[in-house]
């Protein structure tokens, strides 16, 4: 029987060899084989193709973490930070060029632990950037240790009785701060991606993407692929993502739906 | 013509308006002609109950140092003026309240500790602003009153300047304020008609170039603008807030940005994002601000990121004391950050250089890709002095990044190894010249190697790279007789005015001194600080710190007797304190 | 008696078990009785392409370095392994998997590479383990039995070690794993019969203490858990992550907390919190997180609060280089932090010392009222070595509180000034010794004061006591001829050990040379630092990072001709190369 | 006519000179005359006198800002810390000593801004400590800068042409955090600072007090005497703060009421 993880592996590799987006660098990503970003990645790259988006007027801002060394596998122009200060030097960078499509890409331990203290200000001051959050609950490059958004329970070298803290909840955070956009998005679901990513590239504001991801290697308790492919669903037909109460009120009972939670219409003051 | 050598401070409780009066006498002087340089102290809390002081020296020729001898001052509130009598001349001008607004309490009246020498003139400045103007908040123009009409001071530069200053208030409030001055003059022309003491007013000197009275942080805020400043990045702190709000009231004017931000962190990060682009960014903040930057500082020196910093000094460590004095941030501006992390930083020493440094500051970062740090003190960041209107060429501040040649795209290396360590780059937006930055080691695509070779050659590269900036940075400079002195002085920062004057002075005496000015603190020019230290027997380093930070950073070029002179005071060290270790030194040398 | 010198090397790509088997062939020699020192290098990536190589050096006498030529290596990648080439002894073994799991590609095999003097040992590592248990994973394990066989070490050791090893995934796959082994055992013995190298095995010297096969992190842990330990806060970060987690399996049981937290200024903040109350407390980090936690060490120094820092070094700047080691943070630790900010810096040399000095930063913090930074590096920390179980006298680490007399209740001045420049510490609880700490400037009872004389005074009082602290801190240790040296080396940290290494073979030699470890860096102990450079002819200063640390701190001391040897590799100095660097400088001298 | 700062100073004034509490350090407070802060530091010491603390066990940590010189003002012990760090030296002390009573004081710049990040993680940790944000939406000790918390069109000299980003709201903040005892109060009203900091402090776990002041100094703008006055309401009658989820649903509409909106029933886990 083939595991989540091996058939999104074998995915992810028959769509690096069809090579249908050139938008990757010559670098091989150096994630471990079925980790989740691959599927992040794809889904990520296929919206900069569909936008039609010149590679060299993107940039890529990361901190530090297995997701923070996305920029070195994608054409674009990147700025790798340090941990946790992707935000901060997004904005920058957007205030430098504002022609620039500017991303800010990296773990939950990069954005909600160390570089917590950012996300509500580069959501309530609202620039043109896209925040995408790889949250697979775990630190990953440091080889596993609990993370800001790991639920109670998990135990790691570092947490060995199991972990007590209440998680934090991303796509909450972003409402609360008053992001104008807001999407949750699953790394098994790349096409899901993709689709969010284009309307929040789109969007003239502070755009967040909450991506639920798995650690292959070192998270074998929470979020597999087994257990999330069982828990997510699509936000339900006829949702209406133009009320930030509402996103909020259901964002509260429910942590499976995947979708556009929230959009202002367009009106962001930069 | 007379040399004028006059200090003039005001003493009083926040809530007199002392700061107020204190600005207002330093605008009218500077337009009467006097050369000028004012300093300020107030306390670190809002409506603490804290002393308010200012203080200004005034002359014919340009003023370079404050001096701790005052030769008039007015108090506002005797108790607290009380503080500042050991600071009063022998000979020392008092003009005070004879009627305060609360009763001066028993033995704690300034007449009743001025030393025998003194002069004494009492005014009932809070009842001439009352029966002037309706309101006894004007009492601080009263006083200044007073003292023009006892000095002889030009009054319309007084007049002029308080209608000016008070304008936006209304203009009723404007002409009261004016009123109040107007008794104060009169008050003393009628009450001590045979005491008065009337001052040689500078002849205004035709063709003389343009003056203006700027701080340390206005001259900051102006050279960032010169230099075309696109992003400003900050977040509040004292001294260097008000270089932030200078450019919040002129730089969008520019189509240029000014953000405050959530933290510190943030300001640095958003430099670096706005210069990788392309577009000149800076950031001001003090020793904890700057603490906080620490981490994109080393990053920046691997990721070869431009940025501009100022840090503007304060006592310390830690909060500290927010608003006093300072040269303690050098080592931790030179050196800190873990790794091996050469960077540029240059201090100016005076109001002038603020502006120059500041705006040459921007093509340095550029051109070295390299964080540059403008080390800047309270005593200059709050000094102002009236200077003739600074202005940089075009040239000076132009673009000066190396692009890549065209050929290269698809082929770019944004860390390509190169003779002087500097690597063409190419901004986003450029078509095929994608690429990576990044803090962690790299080799010249920008990818991630750890390969020990590549380390060695990368770190060689960066350090070479900054070495190379000398060529870029003003050499020391000498004052004084140019062959073996008895003390050469070594400066930095703000104390380097004071160790001029005190050079000066010693040279008017006879002794065979001489001074050397160091802007650049890193890399420095090792040669010609040693030359200079070469031909002083012995070598005298004054600082505002503690430990002697630039005789940590440059002491081992010397080869003769090193003596520190070192205060943690919060205050300036003054000429005279300077002048005393001279003595000191040469009586040793002889006896 | 025969003297042993092995160095082994055991080299693959991640996901080959390199790292398992290192691990396994340390812990086997140890039980043997060879002395042990191994340093293990992988990628910073956890999945990336990357190489791992596992280095162990064994003897009998104590091992206090590695060298960079190997004797022996296993190759389980041969790709990998060609890149070790360079560093194999002309006559080096060579042990290959001659049927490996993928194809070995076109001109990339170890034996077609092999210089001629070189031995040859080919054996199915794969098949051996997959016939024996089942599963090729084992390949690693049968390697390690085609090196016992070959060598003739004691198999039980080996044997013991990986059941135990392999015991939590199951009875089976350690049996499993074990008959891997024995399989590599039984292959060599029976296909190289007449080419087998028996090795002399240690005897096992009576009432020997016991000995523990230790890393530097381990060390640190058990130094600080031997001192009391109450509450560790940490953040992850490469190489200081396992000390939390060492902690975190032992400090609940101990009643102790540990935390990991949202980041390195969290972290410090809290120790400097639980400080506060009394209890101990420490954090762990390297350059990036030490970076974070600038502001917060400044605010320790002025508040006068105890904490125990480790950094981790590695290599810099910034994110660096991950897993590699470097000797950059030395002036960050001494100097990094705005203001004038002396503090303990303290570095152990060897993995007896990091749990000395880690568990005596306790009680230094508690007694200075400081923190204390304790330097290791990543070669320190990861490195392993087998070692008499250090322990450490209660007395040694006693409650170095000194708390006030219990009649100052109600009049306690938490900053008193006295000649030590220690005050009387009150905890909170106390009743009637309420009192406030803080970072601002403050008088001698904790009260904000700006004032001129106070900062000086309190300046002083900061500076006096850490300067006292050099009375508490292990002085530099000599090594070598007592007299004139040619050449006398200044070493630190893990460099050390390669210094005294290169020392002796240069006393071996016939040359003057000696050798002084500084384990304190601030403060240090000029004089005797200088009563050693003062006799020697050169000095010559090893150290792995760029700019010359050390030198830059203590250089001003010598006053002969001093010689800097700086390497940015991210690899350790080996003692050979500092014996080139030796025999140049002796050379140049004679001719 | 009096002001109410005059008014609320008068009542301060009057009750330094009653002497009725002894909290108070020997230093006087450096704040402007009027400020709120007189107001909150009479709650705090009222509550810690009415519930009988020893002065000696309690720890009052604080930040820098006008609101971080309050524990040079109590006569208890206090630390002093740097620039938005006050929760994490908090949560040291607590685990220094458990058996003390940990407030953790600051203002809105100290908090929300540069401290921020500390914030989410104080309270999903769940220590008890009890944490008063002075709230004023201003930087008041650097003179009147913008705070994360200014509404929009506040006009400063860092901000002539008046402030554009969203404002943040602590008290929503705190509950989307997870924090498990949540009040909102107001400087104007002593008495409701002083029951609900006796509640929280008995609160076992983390409790969180956002107190709506005012900076008479530097805003004549927005967070006035008059203007809070005017809006402040206490919680209507019969709120029942048990329920985390209707307490989130009430914020988002109700910017003004004030009273405890939020108590997990005591189960906290330290
Ligand atoms: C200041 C600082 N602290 C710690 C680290 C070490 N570190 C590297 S990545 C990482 C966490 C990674 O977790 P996450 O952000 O969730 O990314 P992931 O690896 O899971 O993709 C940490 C703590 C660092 N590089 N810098
Ligand atoms: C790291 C750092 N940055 C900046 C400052 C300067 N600073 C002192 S208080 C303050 C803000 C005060 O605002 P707030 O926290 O709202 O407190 P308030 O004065 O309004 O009570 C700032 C920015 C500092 N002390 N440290
Ligand atoms: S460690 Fe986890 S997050 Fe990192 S690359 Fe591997 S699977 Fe992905
Ligand atoms: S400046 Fe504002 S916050 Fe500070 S004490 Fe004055 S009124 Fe209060
Ligand atoms: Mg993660
Ligand atoms: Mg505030």
């Amino acid at each position: 029987m083939k595991t989540p993880a091996r058939r999104l592996a074998e995915k992810v590799q028959s769509i690096q060899e069809s090579n249908v987006f050139n938008i990757r660098s010559g670098e091989l990503p150096t994630w471990c084989p079925g980790c989740g970003y691959f599927g992040i990645h794809f889904g990520i790259n296929n919206a900069l193709q569909r936008l039609g988006l010149d590679h060299h007027q993107v940039v890529i801002v990361s901190g530090i973490g297995c997701a923070g060394r996305y920029p070195f596998f994608s054409n674009t122009y990147g700025h790798h930070t340090v941990h946790g200060r992707s935000l901060p030097v997004a904005q920058g960078v957007k205030l430098g060029n504002p022609n620039l499509t500017v991303l800010a890409v990296g773990g939950d331990g990069d954005g909600l632990g160390i570089g917590g203290g950012h996300f509500p200000h580069a959501a309530r001051r609202n620039f043109d950037i896209n925040y995408v959050l790889f949250d697979n609950s775990i630190y990953g490059l440091t080889k596993g240790q609990p993370s800001p958004s790991t639920p109670k329970g998990f135990k790691t070298k570092a947490s060995p009785e199991g972990t007590v803290d209440q998680p934090l909840n991303a796509t909450l955070l972003a409402l609360s701060y008053g992001a104008t956009f807001v999407a949750r998005l699953f790394a098994g679901d790349p096409e899901g991606i993709t689709t969010a990513l284009m309307a929040g590239i789109r969007h003239k504001g502070f755009s967040f993407f909450h991506v639920y991801t798995s650690c292959v290697t070192f998270d074998k308790q929470f979020k597999t692929w087994n257990n999330l492919t069982n828990r997510v669903r699509p936000l339900p037909a006829g949702y209406d993502p133009a009320d930030r109460r509402r996103a909020i009120e259901r964002v509260l009972v429910d942590d499976d739906s995947l979708g556009i939670f929230y959009q202002e219409p367009p009106k962001g003051k930069e | 013509m007379n040399r004028i050598d006059l200090t003039i401070e005001i003493c009083g409780l926040s809530g007199d308006g002392t700061i107020a009066a204190g600005g207002l006498l330093n605008e009218a002087m500077s337009r009467a002609g006097f050369s000028a340089l004012a300093f300020d102290s107030y306390p670190a809390e809002i409506r603490g109950f804290g002393r308010c002081v200012t203080r200004s020296r005034f002359g014919f020729d340009r003023q370079i140092a404050l001096e701790n001898q005052t030769n008039l001052l007015i108090s506002l509130d005797d108790e607290q003026s009380l503080s500042r009598l050991p600071f009063l001349a022998a000979d020392a001008v008092v003009l005070f309240d004879n009627h305060p607004p609360s009763p001066v309490a028993e033995g704690k009246s300034i007449a009743g500790h001025a030393r025998p020498a003194m002069s004494l003139f009492g005014a009932p400045f809070r009842d001439l602003a009352a029966a002037a103007s309706g309101s006894a908040k004007g009492r601080n123009l009263a006083a200044l009153g007073v003292l023009a009409g006892l000095l002889n001071l030009p009054v319309d530069a007084f007049r002029e300047r308080i209608g000016k200053k008070f304008k936006s208030k209304g203009e009723k409030v404007a002409a009261g304020n004016i009123r109040s001055f107007d008794a104060g003059l009169e008050y003393v022309l009628k009450t001590y008609p045979d005491r008065l003491r009337p001052l040689p007013v500078p002849a205004a000197p035709a063709g003389q170039a343009e003056k203006v009275l700027w701080s340390g942080n206005v001259a900051i805020g102006e050279g960032a603008l010169a230099a075309g400043l696109k992003n400003y990045f900050g977040y509040p702190i004292t001294p260097a807030t008000p270089i932030m709000e200078y450019l919040a009231a002129r730089l969008p004017a520019k189509g240029g940005r000014v953000l405050q931000v959530e933290d510190e962190i943030s300001a640095i990060g958003a430099v670096l994002g706005s210069f990788y682009t392309g577009a000149r960014a800076m950031t001001a903040t003090s020793g904890p601000g700057f603490a906080l930057m620490t981490e994109l500082i080393t990053q920046a020196v691997s990721a070869e990121s431009p940025a501009v910093i100022v840090d503007a000094q304060r006592g310390g460590p830690s909060t500290g004391l927010p608003t006093k004095t300072e040269q303690s941030d050098l080592l931790a501006a030179v050196f800190g950050g873990p790794g091996d992390t050469p960077r540029i930083v240059i201090a100016p020493t005076d109001v002038t250089e603020c502006y120059h440094l500041t705006a040459r500051a921007f093509p340095l970062a550029e051109k070295y890709q390299t964080p540059v740090i403008v080390l800047t003190d309270f005593y200059l960041d709050n000094r102002v002095e009236n200077i003739e209107r600074p202005s940089i060429s075009a040239d000076a501040v132009a673009d000066a990044l190396l692009k890549p040649a065209p050929d290269q795209a698809g082929s770019y290396h944004r860390y390509q190894v190169t003779p002087s360590g500097i690597s063409p780059r190419a901004l986003p937006g450029t078509p095929g010249f994608q690429h990576n930055i990044t803090g962690l080691e790299h080799d010249e695509r920008g990818v991630p190697d750890f390969s020990p070779g590549n380390h060695q050659k990368m770190s060689d590269k960066r350090d070479r790279k900054i070495q190379g900036a000398l060529a870029d940075l003003d050499p020391p400079e000498e004052y004084g007789d140019p062959g073996p002195l008895d003390v050469g002085v070594v400066a930095w920062g703000s104390t380097f005015g004071s160790a001029l004057d005190a050079v000066q002075s010693a040279r008017d005496q006879g002794l065979k001194v001489g001074c050397l000015k160091i802007t650049a603190l890193f890399p420095y020019h090792e040669d010609r600080i040693q030359a200079f230290m070469d031909r002083s027997k012995t070598i005298l380093i004054p600082e505002l710190n503690h430990s002697g930070q630039l005789n940590t950073l440059i002491g081992h070029l010397g080869r003769g007797r090193i003596v520190r002179l070192n205060q943690s005071t919060g205050i300036p060290l003054y000429p005279s304190t300077i002048l005393g270790k001279i003595h000191e030194l040469i009586g040793e040398d002889r006896s």
